[in-house]
């Protein structure tokens, strides 16, 4: 495990920009771990959620933002309810994961490429197109084999239209990804 | 028999009982009454009641001894302040004996001179006064004039839902059905301004004071006269400089002290040379004071007057949380 | 935070006071611009103390004392509040904003209450700003004479 | 007047962010300022020294001193102003340290503020006036609520101090919560052994009268002569003439009633005495249980009592109490640990609190030292200690470690490998507290000679799978999610004040947290003092602590009432009202709003005029606000001192502008 | 009830595909309790987590909108949807919008602002509080008495409880208690608000498996004979995808997963094909025709403790 330069690496403006983007404080957290203990999502994590808060606290950037965790995560909300000192820590991580994007990441491709589909789908539709974003998902990832055990379960069940239930005006949800990503570029 | 001569011969019948009775009588013109002490039966026939009989004489039952047995005569906003005083045993009721009477309004000598100047005449001309049919008449350089009362009536009487004395030994006359309730409509509609206009509104009333403290010296409740903490040194409140802030601070003094006590009957304002509003001070505080505690001074002589209880949880006032 | 205003603080020995102690003694920063006199008790406050400061130019006036039900004195803060509530709602008709008087309560062991309530007193009373007084000449006075003496000159 | 002005810098405290040298050159431009100067630390013997020599050289007629809160040293420059020859209410303070230099950094706006402050006190000091002490009588009787090991150590150091003592006790016999207690940390040694004994010296000393099941209803007076009124509870039994026997006990038919002092492991008869140790061991109905009492039939314990002791029409008594001096030994109670739905709520009869297991491990408990879970009854062999369940967990509202549970889980889990040899013991920890003599030792013991599996991280919820309790925590030090399969999980619940603690703090006028504990006088220098003269605190009614801290706060405790009490004669506060008698009306409203009942009505010249008792009037100034004449004012906060004040700051603005 | 129930409806876009049997009961049950829904006019896609994880200005845009629209509509008491991943978008815009700041931002995104003026609650939760259990027992003309289920509310139906406010977050009880009502078993299911696996499912199978396998497990070995779930997304990990839970990890669970609404329906005497039962992937046929006979058994068993308790 490598040394933590704590006089050298830590990035005071990091942990000051999760805590204006979260509304969190994050030397709240004394890493009692409850956080950890009640996560589903331990056995997939490189780092579990109470040692993320202990690198947060560090300043260590990279190591956040390179992490599968920030990823994994489904925000269930289990860490919020159960933190004894009221930390948003789902908050917390949903602004990693928002970093991470910003700057690049995607350290679980898969995991983005399914967010991108859906929201690709949406900004198209304006409503989710379950098909359409499976088949865009494949198409990113060029996983052929995705759920294609659960077609004939589901075809014949007339669940899974093939033409999309669009919103009569569209554009006005065109819109709203379009005025997003300008407030972005500002 | 007349109202007038009722009350009369209630006096005369109660008077050997008595060291003084307070009423009114003519004064120096026509449109005047004056307070009239009555020791005698002799006096008795100098007594006049009509409605320009303005003054509340409860004002004068403090300033006799404890000894005294006086009789004071009161119209139904007068006998609010008896009451106010009984209840803070500042007098005591076997001192007091009380001839009520029912009131329909007493005029306003500033809307009478108002009126009469619009009609190019002059108040202080005014030979005779007398009243007719809900109309004040007056012979003023030789011209009979007819105002009607309606328009030359106090502002406090058309609000009044007291018309009849609220305790009386004797009562003179027939009671009165009392009219709707008094809303603050008056307030109400002042508070509409910005607070920045209410401010110019008195700033300009204030700089007319004098510091004469007639308002103060013709309010019955006003019981501290010689010690009033508006011109003490110990303790010194306001300086005697002649300042906006130390006039209109003196205000502040006159209505919070009378907060929970003053009966609304006007005195102060009427009192008043340069005429500034200060009732509408006063009755600010009744306003606040009837919804906060359900509470109107004058009314019941064994209250707990409200800014000297207190519950233990409030009812209407909310726990000021931040 | 823009220039300091005039904030004078009527505060009980036994709760509020040791509650601003507290405040200070967990160093709970806090604007500067409160004045705090030392009261025994919420009771002694006399309404008069709080005109008389507001009229003679404080910006705003804060009042607090033990919570109901724990006054050192047993009932003074039950008097307090009736009298300061009449006052409070005086204020409006004499041209002075509520909000430039608060009275509440806090306890000798909140010290992080006590910098949330000046910190938020302060603030609001920035937020309405220099109070006017009566007897100075009022802006808007000044200003309308000033577009009469405009053409004038 | 002269006034010497004083501006301390408290080392770095106060000059850090304050100017005091420009403060002190302010001040001597001030009105009525003969003299002012910075001092380091005002308090200290050399500072001190300075204000007095000051005040002899330049003939000062008062001194203000800016530095802390008044509430910390007034009284300590108040005896330094006399010992330079004045009265000493001529001397007034600027808080310039917790109101100013420790609140902000802004050394500009700080110093100005602190300039404001001194202003003030200088203006107020004008106004004031020398105030003079009366002597008044004592009632050297002390009243004790509370029969905890801490209000029983105070009983007793007071009544061997030849003070008659008083102990209110609420439940029905002494001992509190160390008589439920099985051991003692960190030496093992049996609870009832070492309480038992104290508890029949209670019982027997001739200074000390005990009333069990009782509480204060009201207090009235002030400090030497309190009145007391307390309500002795009905128990339906004589306790004049029970004896104690146990007959009833053993005929009740009812058997289903609620055991709280076997924590509600259990039950008990519905005539019941909680302990074979209880002191006094006397018979009480609970009347919710009671057949005769549900139904009207029954009577068995009234036929087979020897001494005629049962009375179902027995009513609460009320008696009232003189004393001079009260210490509240209160206690504590578990939170409500039901807040914690994760761990089950109290759905799960295998998830206990640490008292209850306590219980379970004393031979004179319920299961008779055996621990047996409650769904099954079987011996359990694999315990999970859950720490800081309501301790340390804002999200409970409790921020606070309650201190004592780490050593008795340690405690705990000696005992259980003790008592179940092929048991396997885990502790979920998050920091292990143990400061004190053979404390951290004893945690050591705990792991290294009875292995319990001490495991650092929270536990995030247990829930029941298969006849066992899954026990779902973190090892943050391996920083790894972990699962235990527990037979038994016992949650160290944390401390709050006591039921009712709130209600007895008003009563007493006392100052309390949110979380039911009382204020003491000063964190450091007033541990057991509280700001209502007269009134002290012992163990944890104060806040929670261990049996060692409790007993010397008891004895502290009793130490203050017996140097109270060592004088015959206490002097009274001058800070009274005083009526001005040419200004008095004689409304006497001062009267009617007076909480005290301080002020009578008396006749001068034929006028009534209002009167204060001094020894009665505690100085709250109500009466002075009150009084529109301005006629009965509160010395040292007259109208005039307060106006001063105001003024000052108002006039300093106005130069500004 | 004298008041008139009516809301706001936001359907949300599985209700269109993989939850059809779910928008399907729900619009029944709600029509036959007396709950007018009024649908939101051009509903769009609320964001679901997808766009939360993205940014939560974009997010509180998407589900912004459909606040915005639904204020629009008259006399509606609260906007209403059966998706506990919709019900949290759409209560969180809301409460972060409550900071003027961060509503500005949100709404310079949008073509008309919201006001933020009405209450979002799911339907479980409006069936619960407006209805209630208790109006609920009366209607039910055929109880499912013999019906064991896991109630399962999944992760984000309570939680966080400062924004959902809605029941116990560690053991809500709305569900429970409205399937009792209609004669079904809760069984204890400790696992209630445990998570499933979310909108993995797609990009990482192996969770779902193993979370979703796990609430199996332990539903099974409470003695559920069924789930019952009031979110699309649970529903499906456990339906639609138990075939691949069970090959993950060598199991055979066979175990029907309704929707409330569903057992709602048929307890209010709706038919099979109405509540959309044959759009479940685990038929439940089976299990729904063998509860006359458990029931029977189960009445017999109760008699007998019933008359041996009677005699001591």
């Amino acid at each position: 495990m490598n040394v933590i330069a704590l006089s050298h690496s830590q990035d005071r403006d990091f942990i000051a920009q999760v805590e204006k983007e979260s509304g969190q404080n994050v030397s709240l957290c004394y890493q009692c771990g409850n956080c950890t203990a009640g996560c589903p999502y331990t056995f997939v994590y490189d780092i579990p959620v109470h040692q993320m808060m202990r690198l947060l606290q560090a300043g260590q950037k990279e190591a956040l933002l390179s992490c599968r965790s920030v990823w994994l995560c489904a925000t269930c909300q289990s860490c919020t309810t159960r933190c004894p000192n009221n930390i948003d820590v789902a908050h917390i991580v949903d602004v990693l994961r928002h970093m991470a994007r910003r700057e690049g990441y995607s350290t679980e491709y898969g995991v983005k490429s399914f967010v991108d589909s859906f929201l690709e789908s949406v900004e198209k539709n304006g409503r989710a197109f379950e098909m359409g974003l499976l088949l865009r998902f494949i198409g990113k990832t060029g996983r052929f084999w995705t759920d294609v055990d659960l077609a004939p379960k589901i075809l014949p069940k007339g669940k899974l239209s093939p033409l999309p239930h669009k919103v009569k005006n569209p554009e006005a949800i065109a819109k709203i990804f379009e005025r997003f990503r300008q407030e972005c570029q500002k | 028999m007349s109202l007038q001569d009722e009350l009369k011969a209630q006096i005369v019948k109660r008077l050997p009982e008595l060291d003084v009775v307070i009423g009114w009588g003519q004064g120096y013109d026509s449109l005047h009454r004056t307070p009239l002490f009555i020791t005698s039966e002799a006096d008795v026939d100098k007594l006049v009641f009509d409605p320009l009989c303005v003054h509340n004489l409860s004002t004068y039952l403090t300033r006799y001894g404890s000894a005294k047995r006086i009789g004071v005569v009161v119209k139904g906003c007068d006998s609010r302040s008896v009451v106010e005083l009984l209840q803070e045993k500042l007098i005591h009721r076997d001192k007091v004996m009380v001839f009520g009477l029912p009131c329909e309004g007493v005029a306003d000598l500033g809307k009478v001179k108002r009126a009469l100047a619009a009609k190019d005449l002059d108040m202080g001309r005014v030979r005779a006064a007398s009243f007719a049919d809900g109309d004040l008449v007056v012979t003023v350089s030789g011209q009979e004039i007819r105002l009607p009362m309606a328009e030359v009536q106090a502002d406090k009487c058309g609000r009044c839902r007291y018309h009849n004395a609220v305790i009386h030994d004797e009562f003179a006359g027939q009671p009165i059905t009392e009219a709707a309730p008094d809303t603050y409509a008056d307030v109400a509609a002042f508070e509409e301004q910005t607070l920045e206009e209410r401010m110019e509104f008195w700033r300009e009333q204030m700089e007319r004071c004098v510091r004469c403290y007639a308002c103060r010296n013709a309010c019955p409740l006003c019981v501290c006269r010689d010690y009033c903490i508006g011109q003490s040194r110990e303790p010194n409140w306001v300086s005697q400089r002649d300042g906006l802030e130390e006039k209109f601070f003196f205000q502040m003094i006159h209505a919070t002290h009378l907060a929970g006590r003053c009966t609304e009957c006007g005195e102060c304002e009427r009192a008043c040379p340069v005429d500034i509003p200060l009732l509408l001070l006063k009755r600010k505080l009744g306003k606040e004071i009837l919804e906060l505690f359900d509470y109107r001074a004058g009314t019941d002589p064994d209250a707990k007057p409200p800014l000297l209880n207190f519950k233990v949880q409030e009812d209407t006032i909310n726990e000021r949380g931040w | 935070m823009d220039k300091e205003l005039r904030i004078v603080g009527f505060l009980c020995n036994w709760c509020s006071y040791g509650g601003a102690d507290t405040a200070g003694v967990g160093r709970f920063v806090q604007p500067t611009d409160l004045r705090i006199i030392r009261m025994p008790c919420s009771g002694r406050i006399d309404p008069l103390f709080v005109l008389k400061t507001l009229i003679g130019g404080a910006d705003g006036v804060l009042v607090s004392g033990c919570h109901p039900r724990d006054c050192h004195y047993a009932e003074g803060n039950y008097y307090a509040r009736r009298r300061l509530e009449v006052l409070k709602r005086f204020l409006p008709i004499i041209g002075i904003d509520p909000g430039r008087f608060e009275y509440t309560w806090v306890s000798a062991s909140e010290g992080q209450r006590w910098q949330h309530v000046v910190t938020s007193f302060t603030n609001q009373i920035h937020a309405l700003g220099p109070v006017q007084r009566i007897g100075r000449q009022s802006l808007a006075k000044a200003c309308s004479l000033g577009t009469v003496l405009e053409p004038l000159a | 007047m002269k006034i010497g002005v004083f501006v301390c810098h408290c080392g770095s405290n106060i000059a850090g962010t304050v100017d005091v040298v420009q403060v002190a050159e302010a001040a001597k431009s001030m009105p009525e300022v003969a003299f002012a100067k910075d001092t380091m630390y005002a308090c200290s013997e050399p500072g001190q020294q300075g204000i007095i020599d000051a005040i002899k050289e330049m003939g000062l007629d008062g001194a203000v001193v800016a530095s802390c809160t008044p509430r910390m040293h007034g009284s300590t420059f108040m005896r330094t102003v006399a010992r330079a020859g004045l009265n000493p209410y001529m001397f007034e303070m600027a808080n310039i340290r917790e109101h100013v230099s420790w609140i902000g950094k802004d050394k500009v706006a700080n110093t100005r503020k602190a300039i404001d402050l001194v202003r003030m006190a200088v203006a107020k000091l004008a106004q004031n006036k020398p105030l003079y002490s009366q002597s008044f009588s004592i009632n050297k009787r002390v009243m004790i609520i509370g029969g905890g090991v801490a209000g029983i150590q105070a009983a007793l150091d007071c009544a061997d101090g030849g003070l008659q003592v008083v102990l209110v006790e609420k439940t029905t016999t002494i001992g509190g919560k160390m008589a439920k207690l099985d051991k003692t940390f960190p030496t093992v040694d049996c609870s009832s052994c070492i309480l038992g004994p104290r508890m029949v010296d209670v019982a027997q000393h001739p200074n000390i009268t005990l009333h069990a099941s009782a509480e204060v209803d009201e207090v009235f007076g002030y400090v030497g002569n309190y009145q007391v009124e307390v309500r002795k509870k009905a128990t339906y039994v004589n306790w004049k003439t029970c004896t104690g026997c146990g007959a009833c006990m053993e005929k009740c038919p009812s058997k289903k009633s609620k055991d709280p002092f076997n924590e509600l492991i259990g039950t008990t008869t519905a005539i019941n005495i909680p302990f074979p140790q209880a002191i006094p061991k006397r018979a009480s109905i609970d009347r919710d249980s009671c057949i005769k009492f549900k139904t009207g039939k029954c009577g068995i314990c009234a036929k087979v009592c020897p001494t005629k002791a049962i009375d179902y029409d027995q009513q609460d008594e009320m008696i009232t109490e003189e004393v001079g001096a009260i210490i509240a030994a209160t206690g504590f109670d578990l939170m409500d640990w039901h807040v914690y739905g994760q761990y089950g709520a109290g759905r799960y009869p295998d998830v206990i609190t640490s008292l209850q297991y306590e219980r379970m491990l004393s031979a004179s408990g319920p299961t008779g030292g055996h621990i047996k879970r409650p769904s099954d009854k079987k011996e359990p062999k694999t315990i999970v200690f859950i720490q800081c369940v309501g301790s340390r967990d804002k999200s409970v509202g409790r921020p606070y470690c309650t201190g004592f549970c780490c050593m008795y889980t340690a405690k705990q889990a000696i005992l259980t490998k003790d008592h179940i040899p092929d048991s396997e013991s885990y502790v979920f920890y998050m920091d292990i507290r143990a400061p004190g003599k053979m404390y951290d030792e004893f945690t050591r013991r705990a792991m290294e000679e009875y292995g319990a599996k001490y495991i650092r991280g929270r536990v995030s919820m247990v829930y029941p799978q298969d006849g066992k309790m899954i026990v779902r925590g973190v090892d943050t030090l391996a920083g790894a999610q972990v699962e235990v399969e527990a037979d038994l999980v016992v949650l160290a619940v944390g401390a709050e004040g006591a039921a009712g603690s709130a209600q007895l703090a008003e009563k007493l006028r006392i100052s309390y947290d949110s979380y039911g504990f009382f204020m003491e006088g000063h964190p450091k220098l007033k541990p057991v003092e509280t700001n209502t003269a007269g009134v002290y605190l012992a163990g944890c009614a104060q806040g929670p602590k261990d049996i060692p801290s409790s007993v010397a706060q008891g004895s502290a405790a009793a130490a203050k009432v017996l140097s109270l009490f060592s004088k015959d004669q206490l002097q009274s506060d001058p800070q009274v009202s005083k009526v001005d008698l040419k200004r008095c009306v004689g409304c006497m409203k001062c009267a009617i709003t007076c909480p005290f009942g301080a002020i009578k009505e008396t006749e001068v010249r034929g006028e009534i005029k209002a009167q204060v008792i001094e020894t009665i009037c505690q100085g709250c100034g109500i009466c002075t606000s009150t009084c529109r004449q301005g006629a009965i004012q509160l010395q040292n906060f007259t109208d005039n001192q307060i106006l001063a004040e105001v003024n000052a700051l108002l006039s300093s603005e106005t130069e500004e502008a | 009830m004298s008041q008139k129930l009516r809301y706001a409806y936001y359907p949300g876009c599985s209700g269109q595909g993989t939850s059809k049997e779910y928008e399907q009961s729900t619009r029944a049950v709600c029509e036959a309790l007396g709950m007018e829904l009024v649908d939101i006019p051009d509903w769009s896609c609320c964001g679901s987590s997808p766009a939360h994880t993205v940014d939560h200005r974009l997010s509180s845009a998407l589900s912004g909108r459909n606040l915005a629209l639904a204020e629009r509509l008259e006399g509606v008491s609260a906007i209403l949807t059966p998706c506990p991943s919709c019900l949290t978008n759409l209560k969180v815009s809301a409460h972060k919008m409550k900071d003027p700041e961060f509503a500005a931002e949100v709404n310079a995104l949008l073509d008309f602002p919201v006001r933020n003026t009405l209450p979002v609650k799911s339907i479980l939760q409006a069936i619960y509080e407006d209805v209630g259990p208790d109006a609920l027992r009366p209607k039910a003309v055929r109880l499912l008495t013999g019906l064991k289920l896991a109630p399962y509310y999944g992760c984000i139906m309570n939680r966080p409880p400062h924004i959902m406010e809605f029941d116990d977050h560690e053991n809500p009880i709305a569900m429970d208690q409205l399937m009792e009502a209609i004669g079904a078993e809760a069984v204890t299911f400790p696992l209630k608000v445990e998570c499933c696996g979310a909108s993995f499912g797609v990009a990482r199978r192996d969770i779902v498996q193993k979370l979703s396998g796990k609430l199996l497990d332990t539903a099974a070995s409470n003695g559920a004979d069924a789930v019952v779930t009031a979110c699309p997304l649970c529903q499906m990990n456990l339906d639609l995808r138990q075939d691949q839970i069970n090959v993950a990890n060598n199991t055979s669970h066979n175990m029907p997963v309704f929707y409330y609404t569903q057992l709602i329906g048929l307890a209010l005497g709706m038919t099979p094909s109405q509540v959309g039962l044959e759009k479940l992937e685990v038929s439940p046929m089976a299990l729904l025709e063998s509860l006359p006979a458990r029931a029977e058994a189960q009445a017999q068993a109760a008699k007998k403790p019933a008359s041996k308790g009677a005699q001591s």
